[in-house]
């Protein structure tokens, strides 16, 4: 079609769909043979993702060209009249350029190729690639942490019983969160969305041997499926909506996401419509990213390796629900009306779940666990960015909060790989780690402080342009609430990094021995365990039992070599664990820079490249570039931009469509930025003193030091005078307000909201055996049965007839003929 | 004269055979009653066929005879291997096929 | 309706073509088995490859006309003709008849049923796959009735003589459950042709006259087919045949009974009570929804309650036969399209299950829940098998079984011709629930089957489950080698049975067009046909 | 009885002596019959029986046709009665009355033949109220032989078969081992 003067789209972009194609086949070719291969299937997963990796910057590079083409004019200089003619009615304002703001920014179209997938009442449904900034920022993002955390696994989960299977798991986990991506229409979000639950199953489940992990696997899948409700709901609801509209203007189908954004903002949707579509698509979001109600799934599923929490933390899994909303933002606006700027549905949901998922956050032992808390913390975060129209905060809080939480979590399997030795238990196991392990305490720290929100570091940026967006937008409240969480995730981040690198080596991590049971389990059984370890090093040899059948399943669950790093105690991992270790520390540490609104609009980057602009663009150019031929790149001059600030706030004129809401980006001020710099020193000084004083106090060799020499004494003094400081925070503060309310809500997920997730399933199922028992068994089968019963008994009362005489049997049969012949005579007569 | 008495004649030795067949005892003489009940039914064919004025009911005649005498050969038979077997033709006391 | 009539001999001979075998069959010997076991696959085998011709010169381009169509004169006295034809909704499910058989036999090679004598076993097949297949291709009513009854002797002596502890209860319950349906349908049939004063049975006629009859006429009319198809189905308060009948049949039996008998109910509302009946088929949808959804919700209740895998597996045939009826009640071409995709999957799907079921009692020689544990430690191939079926079964996307279920959910939300929009909406959330309640009771069964260690009673069976424990660097090895001769895992014939049925599910759950382009035209025109009836 | 009498006296005029001799030789049968079915000496039912079956050939002759009475008096009064004497011969039944000839349920016969009864009477007054048999000149047995030898060959073969097989299998069954 108008391919002369279009953008440039070029290889990268026309074949985004192979991003998630290699994945793929890299799967079904590990399944296949990878176990006849040298690495076992491994080789080829990493390939996979790095090809993916590669195909993705490749994306983003392009797209960046394109978009600069559009912002120069160049794109649409010769296609004008072609364009203008067809625009009559757009007065063409003066042609944008990229520092005009968005208002007078041209809409960049994507770069959409369908293949025809499935039809149904003679539409056909496509399969394909929708290309634009979001996508390729979440392509690349994607495939690169995946390639890393592959990596990663290699040494991990070495000599692991199911290694292959577990690749193959983990490359079918990104390929599903690709297609999600670079989904053009409803079903095919559903497809990506659907294959990540499976692979979540699969791999929180890896050690299904133990039943504790079986049942987390199934819970996992459990939650976000009742969310899944929602998304088939939701996906029904918008298709109907937005399907004769979509075919009469767009000449496209109500599950190509580019016709329902349009749809959503034409103005011609039905406000019903729209309020339930979004709804419904939300609680989908709800189950998927552990918003409030539903996030109790989140922490079990801790029980799978983890480079899997990792990955399922940091960009997939748990990413998709916020991806959702972002992807359908044109309808959750609508929808919820997020644009005339009142409390709503999502908001509300991430400001809950942002300040409870802290608070639970103080009370883990476990260190994934505590990671696993901020996760929903930071979710809750995003939600409420995206819920208060704060559509480039979330998003670029996605992109760098990737990067942290997957180094928080390597650093955590590194941690347990080599320090505690499989253990995850902060207080039993670790504790002045930096010494021995230093690149992993370093790379802790760096990423900790990124998700703090310290100032050159990546969270500070994102998190600080979320906060300031929600209180410009008008929601003060919310704001304060994301204040308290910067400071509660400062506390509980700085707790968990004193536990683990800091105070004195606890158990494991001083080169006990007694850590021979199956750590990746949160079971009762394994105090009792682990106290028979404890029971074993008093002793000496390790007795044969129940100690070393655990032993053996916890080494069958990790790597093989478990047994030698008992010779020696923790040490530093190798090279394959620290490498992405280290890249991701780095990452964190930039990635910032990539939307650091305070220094000015060449700053950001995100914004101009990523963030749809809002733009009214005139139906001809739209209806081109949705529906086009099968599987060719579709193109269309750079269309024309006029009055923007219609969309979203007002119906865009007729004959045009819009497909992207105006939303408003609020200016940095230093003075929020510092009091967020300064409630987040707070947080980590105050966390860090506590620490040092509760935890720090259970030191007893200073005891003995202080009557030996002088100088000591003088320490000891100050450390006592620190005591009487810890006796205050721990007896008032801790004691009195921080523990209480945290057990508490820690108290009421476990035993109101876990409870109410299993209770409902238990009773679920005693209702089913109660109808089958009852109804099904008794009533609707007792009726057949009773039939068949009535015809034996008849059986039984005629018996007596056939008694076998032949005279009797003449006279019956003479008789009935007899009666027989006069019934008819009597009726023809 | 008139078709009626040949009829209402068969009619009653056809009534009175059934009778035997119902009251005897003795399995010849039930055979003998299903004797009388096909010569009343034969006597009826020949009745009919001089009615019409066809042949065909003496046709019918014949081939009731020839299966009559066969019917009596084979019962006969089984009467006397009945009684072979069991010393006695008495049919109320062979009542195997009682359900 | 057009008809084309080109190669018209190739229905007839896909049809028959068993008869010979059984011919052949009758006059071999009992003892020569292997013979009789090669005759009975060679046949199903070439019948399969007569109807893959037959798809190979059918013209997809117009599927909604009737291909290969034959009319000759069969009962001159009651004016029922030997009509067949074949279109895009009958085709699919012609072939898969044929593959199933084809497929089931390969099974038996080695599967015997306990009760033996394989002579009986492959005729009774060989006379089951003629009825199925003429089921699908008959376009007269008393040439389709036939069909449908020619199908139920087979399957009775089937579950009466190779089946279970109870078998003569569940296949003499099959039996009369479903003569008293037909019985009731053939009722139907004569009223709906003395009504219409057709000149013949014949599905066209028929359909032309049917829509002229006055409206509480069709609505009894309907009844009657409504019952007869609906205890096939089977639907709701009618399905209680069901699960007995699947927990005593012999694994070929369940399979065949899930595949296609079941299918033969929804094929007989798509083919002709809705499209003879439009007013009634308006009259009933909201009931037969009704039924369907709550069928969805009961079957999968049920299942909850299951300690036996067969049983289980057979009420969730009860769910999801659910969902297809919801979809035709609908009366929409979205959910037609879905609900005649949704029997194809289902009969792939749980036909696999059963073979999986078949598998695991063939070498547990128990289906009780509690006792089996830790598939994948001991036999993993099965295990991961049973994996994918039950993922296929509860609907995953890229699996065959999605198809069948989320356009269904779509559909509900707006049914056509003016149904109450409210119901079905209600109707739709609750199936919707219903997808939620498969994946319970299906990952439940997996996890409690396949995952965790193996039970005492069958831990130690094989070499590859100490192995696990000890000597984990190992452990790959064992997946391949070790097999203990007690506990075999996937065997050969089992691979050559069910690799067809792994793979058609997942490529057509991958690219699902390859079959709605044959349902969709004729479907389209359907629901036209039902719409100049119902609103001129 | 009365019946037939009434019959007799309602009939035309002609051939008053046919009609005579009908009523004698009715009357005979009638009673014959009655006492084959209620002796107590079974060789005398077997006498009674040959009356009742020589009275049928009779009326044959009076119904003209001849070929018929005459291969009936051959058939049953020569085989057939010698076949029943030689069954109560060999079945050792007691020469003489004996008692036990009728069983328990004998009265059930009675009800059952008079409803029989009644039931062909009406429907014969009814069919055949009083319409004459128009010719009862002899019918030749060639028409006979044609009939047999044309249009019901077959019947006729089969016949012969049945015969044979009943011949067959009366030795088969009776023969003593």
């Amino acid at each position: 079609m108008i391919a002369a003067d279009a953008l440039p789209t070029g290889f990268f972009l026309d074949y985004a769909w192979l991003i998630p194609l290699v994945p793929a086949i890299g799967f079904a070719l590990i399944i296949g043979f990878g176990k006849k291969l040298p690495y076992r299937g491994s080789e080829i997963g990493i390939a996979s993702m790095a090809i993916s990796t590669v195909l993705a910057v490749g994306a983003v590079v392009q797209w960046m060209q394109r978009v600069n083409t559009a912002d120069s004019g160049s794109g649409s200089a010769g296609g004008d009249g072609g364009a203008l003619e067809s625009v009559n009615g757009f007065a063409r304002s003066v042609f944008p350029s990229a520092t005009a703001g968005e208002n007078g920014e041209p809409y960049v179209e994507p770069v959409i190729r369908t293949w025809t997938w499935w039809q149904n009442g003679g539409l056909e449904f496509g399969l394909g690639q929708h290309i634009d900034g979001l996508a390729v920022l979440m392509l690349s993002l994607v495939a690169f942490i995946s390639l890393l955390v592959q990596i990663f696994s290699l040494d991990y989960v070495r000599g692991d019983r199911r290694y292959t299977h577990f690749f193959a798991a983990l490359t079918l986990f990104s390929a599903g969160m690709l297609v999600m991506v670079l989904a053009e229409n409803m079903v095919q979000i559903i497809l990506g969305w659907e294959i990540m639950g499976l692979c979540s199953f699969m791999l929180i489940g890896h050690w299904w041997e133990d039943t504790a992990n079986s049942k987390a696997a199934l819970k996992a899948f459990f939650t976000v499926r009742v969310g899944d409700i929602g998304l088939l709901v939701g996906t029904a609801i918008i298709f109907f909506g937005a399907n004769q509209w979509a075919i009469d203007n767009l000449d496209s189908h109500g599950f190509s996401v580019q016709a329902i954004s349009a749809w959503a903002l034409s103005g011609d949707a039905g406000t019903q419509v729209l309020l339930w579509g979004s709804v419904a698509l939300f609680i989908a979001c709800i189950g998927k990213s552990g918003q409030f109600p539903l996030h109790t799934w989140l922490p079990d599923a801790m029980a799978g390796p983890t480079p899997v929490s990792s990955l399922l933390h940091s960009s997939t899994m748990v990413v998709a629900g916020v991806f959702l909303v972002a992807r359908l933002y044109p309808v959750f606006w609508e929808g919820l009306a997020f644009g005339p700027g009142g409390l709503n549905l999502i908001a509300i949901i991430g400001a809950i779940t942002l300040v409870i998922a802290a608070l639970l956050a103080f009370v883990q032992d476990d260190i994934k666990k505590v990671l696993a808390y901020s996760t929903v913390s930071q979710l809750g975060m995003m939600m409420l960015a995206l819920g208060t129209g704060a559509w480039l905060p979330a998003v670029f809080h996605v992109f760098t909060h990737a990067f942290f939480k997957c180094c928080l979590f390597l650093c955590a399997g590194s941690v347990s790989h080599s320090g505690s030795h499989h253990s995850f238990d902060m207080k039993k196991d670790m504790g002045g780690l930096v010494k021995k392990m230093p690149w992993t305490a370093g790379a802790w720290i760096v990423a900790t402080l990124a998700l703090t929100g310290v100032f050159p570091f990546a969270g500070f940026f994102s998190k600080d342009e979320i906060i300031v967006n929600v209180g410009e937008n008008g929601y003060t409240t919310l704001m304060w609430i994301a204040y308290l969480g910067a400071f509660l995730t400062a506390a509980y981040m700085t707790r968990a990094t004193y536990l683990t690198f800091f105070g004195e080596p606890r158990g494991a991590a001083a080169g006990e021995h007694h850590d021979d049971v199956d750590a990746h389990t949160e079971e009762p059984h394994d105090e009792a365990l682990v106290a028979a370890g404890h029971h074993l090093d008093a002793q000496g040899e390790p007795e044969p039992g129940v100690g070393h059948v655990a032993a053996a399943r916890a080494d069958d669950g990790h790597d093989g070599h478990g047994h030698d790093d008992h010779a020696h105690g923790p040490h530093e991992s190798g090279k394959l664990i620290l490498v992405p270790v280290v890249i991701l520390a780095f990452l964190a540490t930039v990635s910032g820079f990539t939307n650091a609104v305070p220094f000015g609009e060449d700053f950001e980057i995100l914004k101009r490249y990523v963030e749809p602009r809002a733009a009214v663009v005139d139906l001809e150019d739209a209806r081109l570039a949705i529906a086009g031929g099968p599987g060719e790149a579709l193109q269309l001059i750079a269309p024309s931009a006029a009055a923007v600030d219609a969309c979203g706030f007002a119906a865009p004129p007729d004959g045009a469509v819009c497909f992207f809401p105006a939303v408003n980006h609020a200016p940095f001020k230093w003075s929020k930025g510092f009091l967020a710099l300064g409630i987040v020193g707070a947080g980590l000084l105050s966390a860090w003193l506590f620490c040092v004083a509760f935890y720090g106090r259970r030191d007893r060799r200073l005891v003995g030091l202080t009557d030996r020499f002088a100088p000591a004494r003088w320490g000891y003094l100050f450390l006592w005078n620190k005591y009487y400081l810890d006796h205050l925070y721990e007896r008032v503060i801790v004691r009195g307000v921080a523990y209480p309310i945290a057990n508490a809500a820690y108290w009421v997920n476990q035993h109101v909201i876990d409870r109410m997730v299993d209770d409902s399933g238990r009773g679920t199922r005693q209702v089913g055996e109660f109808m089958y028992r009852n109804i099904d068994q008794r009533v609707v089968d007792g009726a057949v049965n009773a039939s068949g019963t009535v015809a034996s008994e008849t059986g039984h009362v005629l018996q007596p007839v056939q008694s076998g005489k032949v005279n009797q049997y003449g006279a019956l049969l003479f008789g009935a003929a007899a009666v027989a012949g006069i019934v008819l005579v009597l009726i023809n007569v | 004269m008139l078709a009626a008495n040949f009829l209402l004649l068969s009619a009653v030795i056809f009534c009175i055979g059934v009778f035997g067949v119902i009251a005897r005892r003795n399995a010849v003489l039930v055979l003998m009653s299903i004797e009388l009940i096909l010569a009343a039914v034969m006597l009826n064919l020949v009745a009919f066929s001089a009615v019409l004025g066809t042949i065909d009911g003496q046709v019918f005649t014949l081939f009731v005879i020839g299966v009559a005498a066969a019917e009596v050969g084979v019962g006969l038979a089984m009467v006397l291997m009945v009684y072979r077997n069991r010393r006695s033709i008495a049919l109320d006391e062979l009542s195997e096929m009682k359900g | 309706m057009q008809t084309i009539t080109t190669d018209n001999w190739l229905l007839t001979v896909g049809t028959f073509l068993p008869l010979v075998g059984v011919l052949v069959l009758i006059f071999i010997p009992k003892g020569e088995e292997q013979l009789i076991k090669t005759l009975g696959i060679v046949t199903a085998g070439a019948t399969l490859a007569v109807g893959i011709f037959t798809m190979f010169r059918f013209d997809f381009g117009q599927a909604e006309k009737l291909q290969f169509f034959v009319d000759v004169t069969w009962i001159e006295v009651i004016r029922s003709n030997y009509t067949i034809g074949l279109d895009g909704i009958s085709l699919p499910l012609y072939l898969l008849s044929m593959v199933i058989t084809f497929l089931v036999m390969i099974y038996t090679w080695d599967n015997m049923p306990d009760a033996g004598n394989p002579k009986a076993f492959y005729i009774l097949m060989l006379l089951l796959q003629v009825g199925m297949a003429g089921t699908f291709i008959a376009q007269d009513l008393i040439l389709f009735f036939v069909f449908f009854e020619l199908v139920l002797l087979p399957m009775y002596f089937m579950i009466g003589v190779w089946g279970g502890e109870d078998r003569r209860y569940a296949s003499l319950k099959f039996f009369l459950y479903t003569m008293f349906g037909s019985a009731l349908m053939l009722v139907a049939f004569l009223a709906l042709f003395f009504q219409t004063g057709a000149e013949s049975f014949g599905f066209a006629q028929l359909i032309e006259a049917g829509a002229g009859i006055d409206r509480n006429v069709q609505i009894w009319i309907f009844a009657g087919m409504f019952i007869g198809f609906a205890v096939k189905v089977p639907m709701f308060p009618f399905h209680t045949w069901l699960p007995d009948a699947h927990t005593q049949a012999p694994t070929q039996g369940s399979v065949i009974l899930a595949a296609i008998l079941l299918k033969l109910g929804t094929y007989g509302f798509v083919r002709i009570a809705i499209p003879m009946l439009p007013e009634g088929a308006k009259a009933w949808a909201p009931v037969i929804a009704i039924l369907a959804v709550i069928g969805i919700i009961y079957g999968a209740l049920c299942c909850l309650a299951q300690t036996d895998m067969k049983r289980l597996i057979a009420f969730s045939s009860v769910a999801h036969m659910g969902f297809v009826m919801l979809g035709i009640a609908t009366l929409t071409e979205f959910g037609i399209n879905a609900a005649l995709f949704g029997m194809i999957a289902h009969g792939w799907i749980t036909g696999m299950l059963f073979f999986v079921a078949g598998a695991v009692k063939h070498r547990y020689h128990t289906l009780e829940i509690k006792r089996l544990s830790g598939l994948l430690t001991q036999v993993p191939r099965l295990g991961w098998i049973l994996g994918l079926c039950a993922m296929a079964s509860l609907g995953l996307p890229g699996l065959a079984g999605f198809w069948g279920e989320f356009p269904v959910i779509l559909s509900a939300y707006n049914p056509g011709f003016g149904l109450s929009e409210p119901l079905f909406r209600t109707l739709m959330v609750i199936a919707a629930l219903g997808t939620v309640l498969a994946a319970a009771y299906l990952l439940w069964l997996y996890q409690r089957t396949a995952f965790g260690e193996p039970t005492e009673e069958f831990a130690g069976r094989t070499t590859h489950a100490v192995g696990a424990a000890v000597a984990p660097d190992h452990a790959d090895d064992h997946h391949d080698a070790h097999h203990d001769e007690e506990l075999r895992d996937v065997t050969v014939t089992e691979w050559i049975a069910w690799t067809p049925l792994l793979i058609a599910i997942v490529v057509f759950g991958v690219y699902p067009q390859l079959m709605f382009r044959v349902f969709d035209p004729a479907v389209t025109e359907l629901v036209a046909r039902l719409g100049e009836s119902l609103n001129p | 009885m009365t019946v037939t009498v009434a019959a007799v006296l309602a009939a035309d005029g002609i051939n008053i002596a046919k009609n005579v001799g009908f009523g004698i030789i009715a009357f005979g049968m009638v009673f014959a019959a009655l006492c084959v079915v209620s002796t107590r000496n079974i060789v005398h039912a077997a006498l009674w029986l040959v009356v009742v079956l020589g009275g049928v050939a009779a009326q044959y002759i009076l119904a003209g046709a001849e070929f018929v009475a005459v291969s009936q008096v051959l058939v049953y009064i020569g085989a057939v009665m010698v076949l029943f004497l030689f069954g109560i011969m060999l079945t050792r039944a007691k020469i003489g009355s004996d008692e036990g000839m009728f069983n328990d349920g004998w009265a059930l016969g009675i009800p059952v033949a008079a409803l029989l009864f009644g039931l062909l009477g009406w429907v014969i007054i009814d069919y055949a109220g009083d319409d004459v048999i128009a010719n009862q000149t002899p019918t030749p047995t060639v028409m006979l032989s044609d009939a047999y030898l044309g249009p019901f060959l077959i019947p006729f073969l089969a016949l012969t078969f049945v015969l044979l097989a009943a011949a067959i299998g009366a030795i088969v069954i009776a023969r003593k081992d």
